[in-house]
């Protein structure tokens, strides 16, 4: 029914045969229903991130629903390297698409050791640096100060050849000027954005209803901030930007790429449908063929 | 534990009957092939009976009732939020999303024996096919329950026949020494000295702890099949974590069922 | 039913005989369903923003319902100060509640003059800083700009013996930052907050849904986040605290108090529930009475 | 324009009946005595068959039929969204929030004569009313309907009886030059030189040009019943309003019926 639309997209380097990958930490590629075929027509594979060492992450309870989407405090319980060699990256080498390692660390130092590390690997296509994940104090830290931020990535891109993919903090005053920095200090990719800090409170209990008291806020409900951050920032940033948060949907995706977006990530939505990626990607090409686009870089950034 | 064989499928199922047991309580009866056919006792689903812009997150429920033939299953749910307000709504051929069968079920002794199953509330809803099972391969059923109210004590008319003994304490009306049901559990082991192959519990922390301290004095092997709030169901987002002695673990993937001893119970 | 539960409140020098209030642009006292008894038996009444002189406002459309609450791009078309003197001010010189006056301004020289001359009635209680409307470029930059921030209200306080109460914006990396300064200037209440700044886009006319393109977000979407910032500011900030966004019950009301807000104001749920306010004043008095605290004021940040 | 002499009440009502007319169209009939007796034509009601937390804000409808007696009051709307799909699902006795009557209604001429009444799709709903009361005070009523379908053509059957002549096209199969009913109007007046009292129209800004132009002709009174996105309904929020030729206007508060020569209407 679809004509032949295009739909691949280059991120810089790193070339996608559709612009639709999970986000990271909503997606394990050992704990996912769809199989081998469903996982080679998505866009990217990406991992939940990994650190260095071992982390443990939060105390339950880590999930809380809110009105439109979700909080969670899981706070980053990442395998240590070793545990990603042996166990995690042998599953990946089976896939044909590209394939995204997100990255945590607690300092400039520590990320630059792992970003080496998995430079030896062939198979890993670029590598994706959570600098906001709001569990973690140091994380909130390379997110919301911008002179961490330009270092870090700096000092990151001195260690590794591999495609560097800055996912943005959206808690900040000014995002553009975040993305500007991780522009300039190297970065190949802005990804917009990590989760929003919140908190809700059990008046009955009267407790925080997250063990770790706050936690990131996605889905639907913060979708339009996303929306507007990536419109800002595309306006003066020149290195491709990958749009995530609160996409449930084609419609939602479409308004990511029309802002400016050249990829998106799809997190949560995938709780509640599994295939909800698979069904965007095939919306997307519904879409183009609808209005007679002949590919999705047609579309991207097109309200100014 | 046993670890379910296939892994999880998202299917939609199609209700065939939802009714009022009592008070809050509903019994839905879903068709659902593919998952029935695979489901296990303590196993459970993720389900939906709304759009995502409705509410975010799908609900997880135990199977109360497994008919792989007939490729059915039901759920046993108490009414207590937003979700289970408009399960309670359905109706007979009304669409259900599901991710299942999730988690890993009981796993019954070797031996042909005595089990006990000790559940308050809705936690008889997790521990019913246990005992189908557990009476089929021949076991001796031992059912303690337990409830806030009389007319909310479920299951006595499952459980009842599959059951040589039954014992029930109720928070309003309670029989036995500080209104434990698993108090008559102590008293089996200390004055009849009744062995037991397995306890399994259900629904109440306070029970388990108890069990817990049975079990260090009669050495039974116990599981407890825990709940958690839920993204995903199927291990993807580390939330549903609970603290074990080897850390935290995923309800929905290591759990809902651990043998006892390993679950640190305080809070 | 209810015992004489205290539900009584002092903002510093504001009395209020309970914490409720609209927020102000989600109620206009020529508009409003409620009657005279009904309102005064708020907590305070407030005006839509004023400006020095008429403002006319965005282009239409200005509203665009989100998942959770809604986005409006109005842009404060505001009466000018001798309208307000003429047919608002005399309108509300018949209620027994304080009364509290918005002011949007260009400048700070302009914020000055309008609240010098405000200081001259009797009837107005308080002045309230809309320093972060987010349609207005200008207004962006009081509410997100500390330095500015902090001298708009010093300066304001030299011209004004009123109460003045600083409404933040939520567009910051560091909301405890703005309200210290807020309080460091001579802030009397931090109100904690405007709208986030938001895009909503039409995928089938490839337009903006919004004439004014971004808008603020109101509503419980973004409740979450605005119970972590009040928990934050909370924590350092000595001044009363008043909680707005996404307030549609009493269970969400309760949430601000326990993070520590003393009063809230309940902006766009007004509009689907023109008696939420009243639903809310009775709604808190059962839950005082329930867990058997005295006063409202028993809540107030009872979560550390 | 009639102003309302009421301010608008906050009430629930209660279903009487809804049912398919044909397509996505619907027609709910809705008991709300304390709404209906000051209803008048071309006012409207801020309506919600949710909760906050499903749907955030209410929708706008006009009175297609209005029942000051009875205590009743009857909506004609067309699926075209989440409200409408919820709305479409109501049943006898379903209960709605309601906020009206809001806005004000229509005027009609002091003079008995012709008038004529313009609608496109769902506009019609807006005008019914009018034609009842204007029928009632002895007015000749013409109406000019325009669909994009045949089988949407709404209205000949309940506008037929009341209207002396009536004129209709459709995209599909229109009759009359370049396909706008207003083109019959224009034949009206250019060639039998009919005299129109007022024309009314809604449902349509391409129409209610092509009536500006021939009423700067004609000068005949012209009004036009406008829809915006709406927060409150009551005029609180300033979220619904149009351009005219003195600036913006409320379509909840100063309209939704405004002189068709005082609104601004290109876009
Ligand atoms: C493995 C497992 C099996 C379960 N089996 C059953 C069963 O057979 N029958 C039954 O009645 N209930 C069962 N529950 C509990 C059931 O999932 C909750 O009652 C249900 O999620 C409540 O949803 P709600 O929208 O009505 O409540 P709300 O309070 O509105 O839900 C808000 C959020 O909290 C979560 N939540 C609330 N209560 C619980 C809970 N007890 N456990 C986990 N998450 C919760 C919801 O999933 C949702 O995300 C089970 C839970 C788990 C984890
Ligand atoms: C004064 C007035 C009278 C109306 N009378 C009628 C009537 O008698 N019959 C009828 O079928 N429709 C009428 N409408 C249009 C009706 O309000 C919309 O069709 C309805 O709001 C759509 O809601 P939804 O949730 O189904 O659509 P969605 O597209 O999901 O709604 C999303 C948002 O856009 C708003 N919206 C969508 N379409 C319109 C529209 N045309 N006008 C204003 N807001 C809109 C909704 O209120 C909501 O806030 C009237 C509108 C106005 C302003
Ligand atoms: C349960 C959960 C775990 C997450 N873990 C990570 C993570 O490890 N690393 C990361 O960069 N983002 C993580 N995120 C954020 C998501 O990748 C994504 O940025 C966010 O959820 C917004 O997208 P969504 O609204 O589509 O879910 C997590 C999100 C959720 C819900
Ligand atoms: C339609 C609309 C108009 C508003 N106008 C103003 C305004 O004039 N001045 C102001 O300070 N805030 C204004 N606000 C913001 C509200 O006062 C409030 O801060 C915001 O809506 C969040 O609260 P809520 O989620 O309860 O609506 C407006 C909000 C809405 C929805
Ligand atoms: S619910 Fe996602 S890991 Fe268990
Ligand atoms: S809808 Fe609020 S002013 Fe018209």
């Amino acid at each position: 029914m679809n004509n032949k639309v295009d739909l691949s997209i280059n991120l810089g380097n790193l070339q996608l045969k559709n612009p639709v990958m999970p986000a990271s930490g909503t997606f394990d590629i050992r704990d996912t229903i769809l199989n081998k075929e469903q996982l080679n027509s998505l866009g990217a594979i990406i991992t939940k991130s990994i650190a260095s060492h071992k982390r443990l992450g939060n105390p339950g309870p880590r999930i809380w629903e809110t009105e439109a989407g979700m909080m969670n405090a899981v706070g980053i319980p990442a395998e240590g390297f070793e545990y990603f060699k042996e166990n995690i990256l042998p599953l990946l080498e089976d896939f044909c698409v590209p394939i995204i390692v997100s990255m945590v660390g607690d300092s400039i130092t520590d990320f630059c050791q792992l970003a080496k590390k998995l430079d030896n690997f062939e198979k890993i296509s670029a590598l994706e640096i959570n600098l906001s994940c709001p569990n973690l104090n140091d994380g909130l830290y390379f997110g919301t100060n911008k002179d961490v931020l330009g270092d870090l990535i700096y000092q990151l891109k001195k260690n590794t050849g591999k495609v560097v993919m800055a996912k943005l903090s959206p808690n900040v005053t000014d995002i553009t000027e975040m993305a500007l920095t991780a522009e300039e200090a190297g970065a190949d990719i802005i990804i917009i954005a990590n989760t929003f800090l919140g908190m809700a409170i059990d008046s009955e209990k009267l407790i925080p209803r997250l063990g770790n008291k706050v936690g990131g806020i996605s889905g639907p409900g913060i979708r339009p901030i996303i929306v507007r951050m990536i419109w800002e920032a595309s306006q003066r940033v020149k290195i491709p930007i990958v749009g995530v948060g609160g996409i449930t949907s084609t419609r939602d995706a479409l308004e990511m790429f029309l802002a400016g977006a050249s990829a998106v990530q799809v997190g949560s939505a995938n709780f509640s449908n599994p295939y909800v990626m698979l069904n965007i990607i095939e919306g997307i090409a519904g879409y183009l063929n609808k209005k007679k686009y002949k590919s999705v870089k047609d579309i991207v950034g097109l309200i100014k | 534990m046993k670890s379910a064989e296939n892994k999880p499928l998202f299917v939609t199922g199609k209700v065939l009957e939802n009714r009022n047991i009592n008070g809050d309580y509903f019994e839905i009866v879903i068709e659902a092939p593919d998952i029935a056919r695979n489901a296990r006792p303590g196993q459970f689903v993720m389900l939906s009976r709304w759009n995502i812009n409705n509410l975010f997150l799908k609900r997880p429920f135990s199977f109360y009732q497994i008919d792989a033939e007939q490729g059915r299953f039901a759920i046993l749910y108490k009414k207590i939020g937003k979700g289970t307000e408009i399960l309670s709504q359905s109706k007979k051929a009304d669409q259900v999303e599901l991710i299942g069968s999730c988690g890993n079920g009981f796993s019954l002794p070797e031996n042909v024996g005595k089990i006990a199953l000790v559940a308050r509330g809705i936690g008889v809803a997790t521990l019913l096919p246990l005992a189908i099972e557990g009476k089929k391969k021949g076991l001796e059923i031992y059912s303690f329950l337990s409830a806030r109210e009389k007319n909310l004590l479920l299951g006595p008319d499952k459980l009842g026949p599959l059951s040589s003994h039954i014992f029930y304490t109720t928070d309003d009306d309670w029989k036995g020494t500080d209104g434990k049901v698993t108090f008559f559990l102590e008293e089996l082991l200390k004055n009849n000295r009744t062995d037991f192959e397995a306890v399994y519990v259900c629904g109440s922390k306070r029970l388990a702890r108890h069990i817990r301290e049975l079990q260090k004095e009669y050495h039974f092997a116990a599981y407890i099949s825990l709940e958690e709030r839920m993204g995903c169901g199927i291990g993807a987002c580390k939330g549903c974590v609970i603290n074990t002695i080897y850390g935290y673990q995923r309800v929905c993937k290591e759990g809902p069922v651990f043998p006892l001893e390993e679950v640190i119970l305080n809070e």
